[in-house]
């Protein structure tokens, strides 16, 4: 099992696979620098996240199907932890708030990005260039801990006095100033002290991805050889660099006005449950927007980027033939990481925006949406002629690029200013970025788990129980979300923490359609446990791989023993070819992988 | 096209621009109709005529032809005209054309200072002298969300529905609201008038519509305000133009304005 | 690639006689950099009949003084392309940052006013 | 496998890891203050006219200390330089050489570090007055004949503490007034007055709170003293317990002191652009 289809030759040199001594538990699980274990740390930290990401929007989920009414089974738990708050097992408004920020947050910061750009990353990105590693492994090793650890700070953050942050994810001034005025160290300064941790250790992951790509590629892996997932993470890379640090200085200004009470984000003139605010004013609330949407709008690219990386291998090796366009995918990759610095005022439409500048970014953005068409295009096209299996990782790939391209889709009346008007913070934004983020970005990690966890382990993960796993979630997810729109179209107004009653009344489909929802997000659930179970089950119990490339995949990562040494590469691999050579006309095996000669 | 989007539940319209914005509402999701169906169409044929069994050697080239990149221009092209074509002549008469007042007391656009506090809303009209009265930050209170101050004269005649308190407005007239916000920010919204306007502290920012059916409305507020955002419900009533009349002429000699915060 | 055998720290296509032309150049630049901040400080003291020219002046001489910094102390002139496309995003997007944010807060709607109605 | 280029460059980049290493974070670097400068010209443009604190909300002007400022430069400079000459010392492999010029160096950045913590202090020290009459003064306060110390925030004071502590009357020194533009500098004028504390309507120090534009600028400088401390500590152990790498691999070595370099040059070039726009403008 560990010697490459390839590389049948034992190493023949003392530097390669293991001239170190067996290192021991700490260095070995907790503070290891190989990428491969830091990949997986990464992996299993953002899924704990996910799931309690989840776990956070179920509680509101059953809120807003049944507002007032405790919560079944976790209420109790929820008035053990936090008191007061949830008195009774029911959620107060300000729960729902914290919750509801919490949720955004966890799931953004330390379940999407850490899963797709850190855990993903880590582990494929070295693979499939040919690098024994990343560029400075104790550098990824450091941003991992603060991830870490800026994670658990922003958890910490619900046993504070006064609860976590709940001002949303977005944060906005002065909402997040004034919520717990006079309170040095309230949730908001929690969380903003975490996301700079968060923002440290992304920047620092960033410029290790970056480095690593551009020095550490092998020898003949020329730009245009790069397999598009290490084109994605590439670019997110960029998008983390670049876009990241605004925010850290929002959220040193924000603490700031949190806890020096500054007015940076405090205009003159306020007046908080009829007192005059006793600060010096001067500040500007939309100076905060500017400088969270300038990260923020780069940020949905660092959630689907990755995501389109995942499909297009999976979809390569699944189709059996090269992806088509691979040269417009790659440009256009690049154009939404330029793109998506000028975009972001529409986000801030309402703020009060002018026709110019209204235009301008409306422009930008319907310009933005043409690249992402090319990528699903590519993917789309790419289908025809090809022969497609059907196994559980194709299936989510699969399934990814309709979902994306509603969530896509519903993103162009939200982009024009004229139909953001009506729609702008009702819940058809909602249905629109959980479309994008959820059976879209999510349905791709679950592609990658399933395609990459053969390398992993030396197991492939239970089919059956897989396929469960996807018919259910594809059909939960689409029930949960689709209604959304028609709740945004009724002008039900996100963030409500009584799902709308306040405003409709009590019998309206939009409430109706809340406890629908609550429902399928239930069912939702529920199909994950076939996933935890085949996770676990599969290290020990699944079916070996017959070989080091089960999938008959053509890239560098399947050139390397299962699973892969510290150091990775038997020999230095040498490529010759470009990523996805399947199906070429004269070849006997429908594949060729990259380091063969011919 | 509405008919449609009725279906979906879109209210119904009650302003003059707001068929405008449906019918845009509506061109953009018959373009997303489209794509949407012609690549699924296309989608699930292309996974059921190559699927492995049916085509055991995938093709090396596949599609040859040009007719992606058509479609992409295509796309482009759609996007251009709906933007340069609608949304920005939409968005421009909203913020450029502004009602303005041509001397006529029975057409000329009323005016309305808007403010959000948490978690109300509250509206202030001239009354009948056309003049705001003074307002003062030191006046400021919960209860008195425009710093009115009591004093002042030509603040004794106008007309102040605080807190919640429903308000008329006329119909087939156009109303400005002066939309602030005196703690954080709040959204003025309006879906049967498809009117949404953010209230932002220190800044006071206008939007207009011209009411076309009389009725009661409701406001909602579409920015997370605190722990009160979704009961920050206000309500208002579009009435004939004569019992407008009736009603301010009764609220501005009621005294309801500035006087009351002697 | 794992060639390990220790070169000489010379090796990068510097040689001695380079390197002193080199520590010539930054003792050069050394001075200009005072006297940049010697003229910033005392055209501060002249003062211009308006603010613009003032701070058009002294941002003027700041960039100089960048420019000195960046091209020789960091070797900026005879830097690797790589290096420079990363610089060139770097500046467009920080320009774009200050650009179109304080182009947002200047085009409003019409008639928009940054107070609120109580605040003279 | 070794990982590769982590000090000789890679032949089609011409570059070692560690150097794209650097030039990326401080492209995040740029992004960073780049917000922050921003921030400052959004704020600034938006105040109404007029100086402040005469006009309530107006943007102040000459109330940092100049001279000092001006001095700080030139040593953030001298300091930027001596790096450059530590790393071409080794270059010309003149180990002493090396040592001295990072000796200097360090000097130069903890002497930066004092230097603005005295400016620190000044400002914690020097005082917002405003009186019942409407009028408004900055200048330095006396309680009982004594003045704060260096750091000695007990003897500051503001009206609440004045009145608790029922003081009746303070000594006041004014500033002397900031000339228009294109106008000269009067003779220094710091006239002293004894006012009554019933006279005064508010009273404070200059502190993040009192203005956006102290806030700005304490935030701003205070990031910036963070990356020179971090600076510091990172050539400190260059220069020290670091060193031992000149003899194992002396080439590495090198790379790392330009690689610190670099980021204390960066240091540099924030603050040159930070001391005309926040001193001078
Ligand atoms: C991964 C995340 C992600 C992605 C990729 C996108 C992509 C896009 N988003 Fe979205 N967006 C978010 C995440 C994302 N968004 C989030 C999180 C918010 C809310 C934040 C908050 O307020 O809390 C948001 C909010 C948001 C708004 C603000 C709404 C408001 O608050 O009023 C706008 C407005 O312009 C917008 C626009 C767009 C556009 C034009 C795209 C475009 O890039 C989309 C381009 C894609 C396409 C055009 C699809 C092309 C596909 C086909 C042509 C094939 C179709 C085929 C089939 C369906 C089979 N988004
Ligand atoms: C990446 C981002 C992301 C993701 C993935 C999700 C996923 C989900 N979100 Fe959320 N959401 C946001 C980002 C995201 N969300 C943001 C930014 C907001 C706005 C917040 C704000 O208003 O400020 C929001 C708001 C939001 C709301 C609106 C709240 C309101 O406005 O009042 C709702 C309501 O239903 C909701 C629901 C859901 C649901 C049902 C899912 C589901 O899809 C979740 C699916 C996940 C699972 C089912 C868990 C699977 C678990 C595993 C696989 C674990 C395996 C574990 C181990 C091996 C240990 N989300
Ligand atoms: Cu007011 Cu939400
Ligand atoms: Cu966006």
């Amino acid at each position: 099992m560990s010697t490459a289809t390839s590389h049948s030759h034992a190493p023949a040199h003392g530097h390669a696979v293991d001239h170190h001594h067996e290192p021991g538990f700490w260095q070995k699980y907790i503070f290891s620098t190989d990428h491969k274990m830091i990949g997986i740390q990464y992996g299993l930290t953002s899924l704990f996240f996910l799931l309690f990401g989840f776990i956070l929007v179920m509680c509101m989920r059953f809120q807003l199907a049944n507002p007032e009414a405790p919560i079944p089974v976790f209420g109790k738990l929820l008035e053990l932890i936090l008191g007061d708050a949830a008195k009774g097992g029911s959620m107060t408004a300000d729960l729902y708030n914290s919750f509801g920020a919490m949720h955004g947050t966890i799931m953004v910061f330390l379940a999407i990005v850490p899963l797709a750009f850190g855990a993903f990353g880590n582990y494929v990105t070295p693979l499939q260039i040919g690098a024994p590693d990343m560029a400075f492994p104790r550098l990824n090793m450091a941003s991992y801990h603060l991830f870490f650890w800026g994670g658990v700070l922003m958890i910490a953050s619900f046993f504070v006095p006064g609860g976590s942050a709940k001002s949303g994810w977005t944060s906005y001034s002065p909402l997040a100033t004034v919520a717990e005025f006079g309170k040095p160290f309230n949730g908001q300064t929690m969380w903003l002290i975490g996301m700079v941790i968060l923002i440290t250790s992304s920047l620092l992951g960033a410029v290790n991805f970056i480095t690593t790509i551009i020095q550490l590629r092998a020898k003949g892996m020329s730009w245009m050889r790069l397999p598009f997932f290490v084109w994605a993470q590439f670019v997110t890379g960029f998008l983390l660099l670049l876009a990241f640090p605004p925010l850290e200085a929002a959220g040193v200004l924000q603490l700031s006005d949190n806890l020096l009470h500054t007015s940076f984000f405090l205009p003159n003139g306020l007046v908080v449950s009829g007192q005059q605010l006793p600060v010096s004013g001067g500040g500007s609330p939309l100076l905060w927007q500017h400088l969270f949407w300038f990260l923020g709008h780069p940020e949905v690219y660092v959630l689907i980027l990755p995501a389109m990386g995942i499909v297009s291998e999976v979809i390569a090796n699944n189709t059996r033939k090269p992806l088509w366009g691979y040269r417009s995918m790659v440009y256009a990759a690049m154009s939404i990481g330029f793109l998506s610095f000028i975009v972001w005022a529409h986000h801030m439409y309402l703020t009060g925006m002018g026709t110019k500048v209204s235009t301008f970014f409306q422009t930008t953005t319907m310009m933005i949406s043409i690249p992402s068409v090319m990528i699903l295009t590519a993917l789309f096209v790419s289908l025809w002629g090809g022969s497609i299996r059907f196994n559980t990782p194709m299936l989510f790939a699969l399934a990814f690029l309709p979902m994306f391209g509603i969530g896509g889709l519903t993103g162009l009346p939200l982009g024009f200013n004229a139909s953001d008007i009506y729609l702008h913070d009702s819940y058809y934004v909602i249905g629109h970025f959980h479309y994008v983020v959820a059976p879209g970005t999510i349905f791709a990690m679950f592609a990658g788990i399933y395609f990459w966890f053969p390398k992993m382990t030396g197991r492939y993960m239970n089919e059956l129980l897989g396929k469960i796993h996807f018919w259910i979630s594809l059909i939960a997810m689409n029930l949960v979300f689709a209604p959304m729109f028609i709740q945004g179209m009724r002008g039900m107004s996100r963030r409500m923490a009584d799902g709308g009653t306040a405003y409709y009344g009590a019998d309206d489909i939009a409430l109706t359609l809340n406890k629908s929802i609550t429902h399928a997000a239930v069912l939702l659930g529920l199909g994950q446990i076939p996933f935890i179970i085949n996770l676990f089950m599969s290290i020990k119990n699944g079916r070996k791989v017959e070989n080091d490339n089960p999938w008959k995949a053509t890239t560098l990562d399947w050139a390397t023993p299962t699973p892969p040494p510290h150091g990775n590469f038997a020999a230095e691999p040498v490529v010759f070819r470009g990523p996805y050579e399947y199906s070429a006309p004269g070849s006997k095996a429908d594949f060729l992988p990259q380091d063969q000669k011919s | 096209m509405f008919e449609i989007l009725k279906k979906f539940g879109m209210p119904e319209p009650a302003s003059a621009h707001a068929s405008g914005i449906d019918d845009f509402i509506g061109y953009v999701h018959i373009l997303m109709l489209i794509l949407f169906v012609g690549w699924f169409a296309y989608y699930l044929l292309a996974l059921f005529k190559f699927r492995a069994s049916a085509n055991p050697r995938a093709d090396y080239t596949g599609v040859k032809s040009h007719m992606s990149t058509y479609l992409e221009i295509g796309v482009a092209v759609i996007e251009a005209v709906l933007l340069v074509g609608f949304a920005i002549p939409l968005w421009a008469r909203a913020v450029e054309e502004f009602p303005v007042a041509k001397g006529d007391p029975a057409t000329d656009p009323i005016e309305v200072q808007i403010m959000g506090q948490q978690f109300k809303w509250s509206a202030h009209f001239t009354g009948p002298d056309n003049k705001w009265g003074k307002q003062d930050i030191k006046s400021a209170s919960a209860t008195n969300p425009f710093g009115l101050v009591g004093t002042d004269d030509e603040g004794k005649d106008d007309v102040v529905c605080a807190l919640g308190e429903p308000f008329k407005v006329p119909l087939g007239r156009s109303v400005i609201c002066r939309i602030s916000s005196m703690d954080v920010i709040h959204s003025f919204k309006i879906p049967s008038m498809r009117v949404t306007q953010d209230a932002i502290p220190g800044m006071t920012i206008p939007a207009h519509f011209k009411a076309t059916q009389v009725g009661s409305f409701s406001i909602t507020c579409a920015q997370l305000c605190g722990s009160g955002h979704s009961v920050m419900r206000g309500d208002f009533e579009v009435v004939t133009p004569e019992e407008w009349e009736k009603w301010y002429a009764e609220k501005a000699a009621a005294g309801g304005g500035a006087g009351s915060f002697e | 690639m794992s060639d390990s055998s220790h070169s000489t720290p010379h090796s990068g296509g510097h040689d001695d006689h380079d390197i002193a032309s080199h520590i010539k150049t930054y003792l050069i630049v050394f001075g200009a950099l005072l006297v940049g901040t010697v003229i910033t400080v005392g055209l501060y003291y002249v003062h211009f009949e308006s603010m613009a020219v003032t701070i058009a002046v002294a941002l003027f001489i700041a960039s100089i003084k960048a420019f000195l910094v960046a091209g020789y102390f960091m070797h900026l002139l005879s830097e690797k392309k790589l290096i420079y496309s990363v610089l060139a995003v770097t500046g467009i997007f920080f320009f774009a940052l200050g650009a179109l944010t304080i182009w947002s807060s200047n085009d409003t709607p019409k008639n928009t006013e940054m107070k609120a109605p109580y605040v003279s | 496998m070794e990982i590769p280029y982590t000090y000789k460059p890679r032949p089609d980049t011409g570059l070692y890891n560690a150097k794209v290493g650097i030039w990326l974070f401080l492209a995040s670097e740029i992004m960073l203050f780049g917000a922050l400068f921003s921030s400052y010209i959004l704020l600034r443009v938006q105040s109404p006219e007029g100086l402040w604190p005469i006009v309530e909300g107006g943007w102040p002007s000459g109330l940092l200390n100049i001279p000092i400022g001006t001095f700080n430069t030139a040593v953030l400079i001298t300091s930027s330089v001596t790096v450059v000459l530590a790393w071409a010392a080794l270059k010309m492999n003149n180990f002493a050489a090396f040592r001295r010029y990072m000796v200097v160096t360090l000097v130069c950045a903890f002497g930066f570090l004092g230097i603005k913590s005295f400016e620190y202090n000044e400002k914690f020290t020097h005082y917002e007055l405003r009186m019942t009459d409407g009028s408004a003064h900055t200048g330095h306060l006396e309680v009982n004949g004594k003045h704060p110390g260096f750091w000695d925030f007990g003897a500051i004071y503001n009206l609440e503490r004045l009145q608790s502590e029922s003081v009746t009357e303070v000594k006041f020194t004014f500033d002397p007034p900031k000339p228009k533009p294109g106008e000269k500098q009067e003779a220094h004028a710091h006239e002293t007055k004894t006012i009554a504390v019933g006279d005064i309507a508010k009273l404070r120090t200059f502190t993040p709170s009192t203005h956006t534009f102290f806030g700005i600028y304490f935030v701003i400088t205070a990031l910036h003293g963070l990356h020179v401390l971090g600076g510091a500590l990172v050539l400190g152990y260059f220069a020290f317990p670091g060193a031992s790498m000149w003899k194992s691999n002396p080439e590495q070595f090198t790379n790392r002191i330009e690689v610190a370099g670099l980021f204390w040059h960066f240091v540099d070039l924030v603050w040159i652009f930070l001391f005309p726009v926040v001193y001078l403008l």
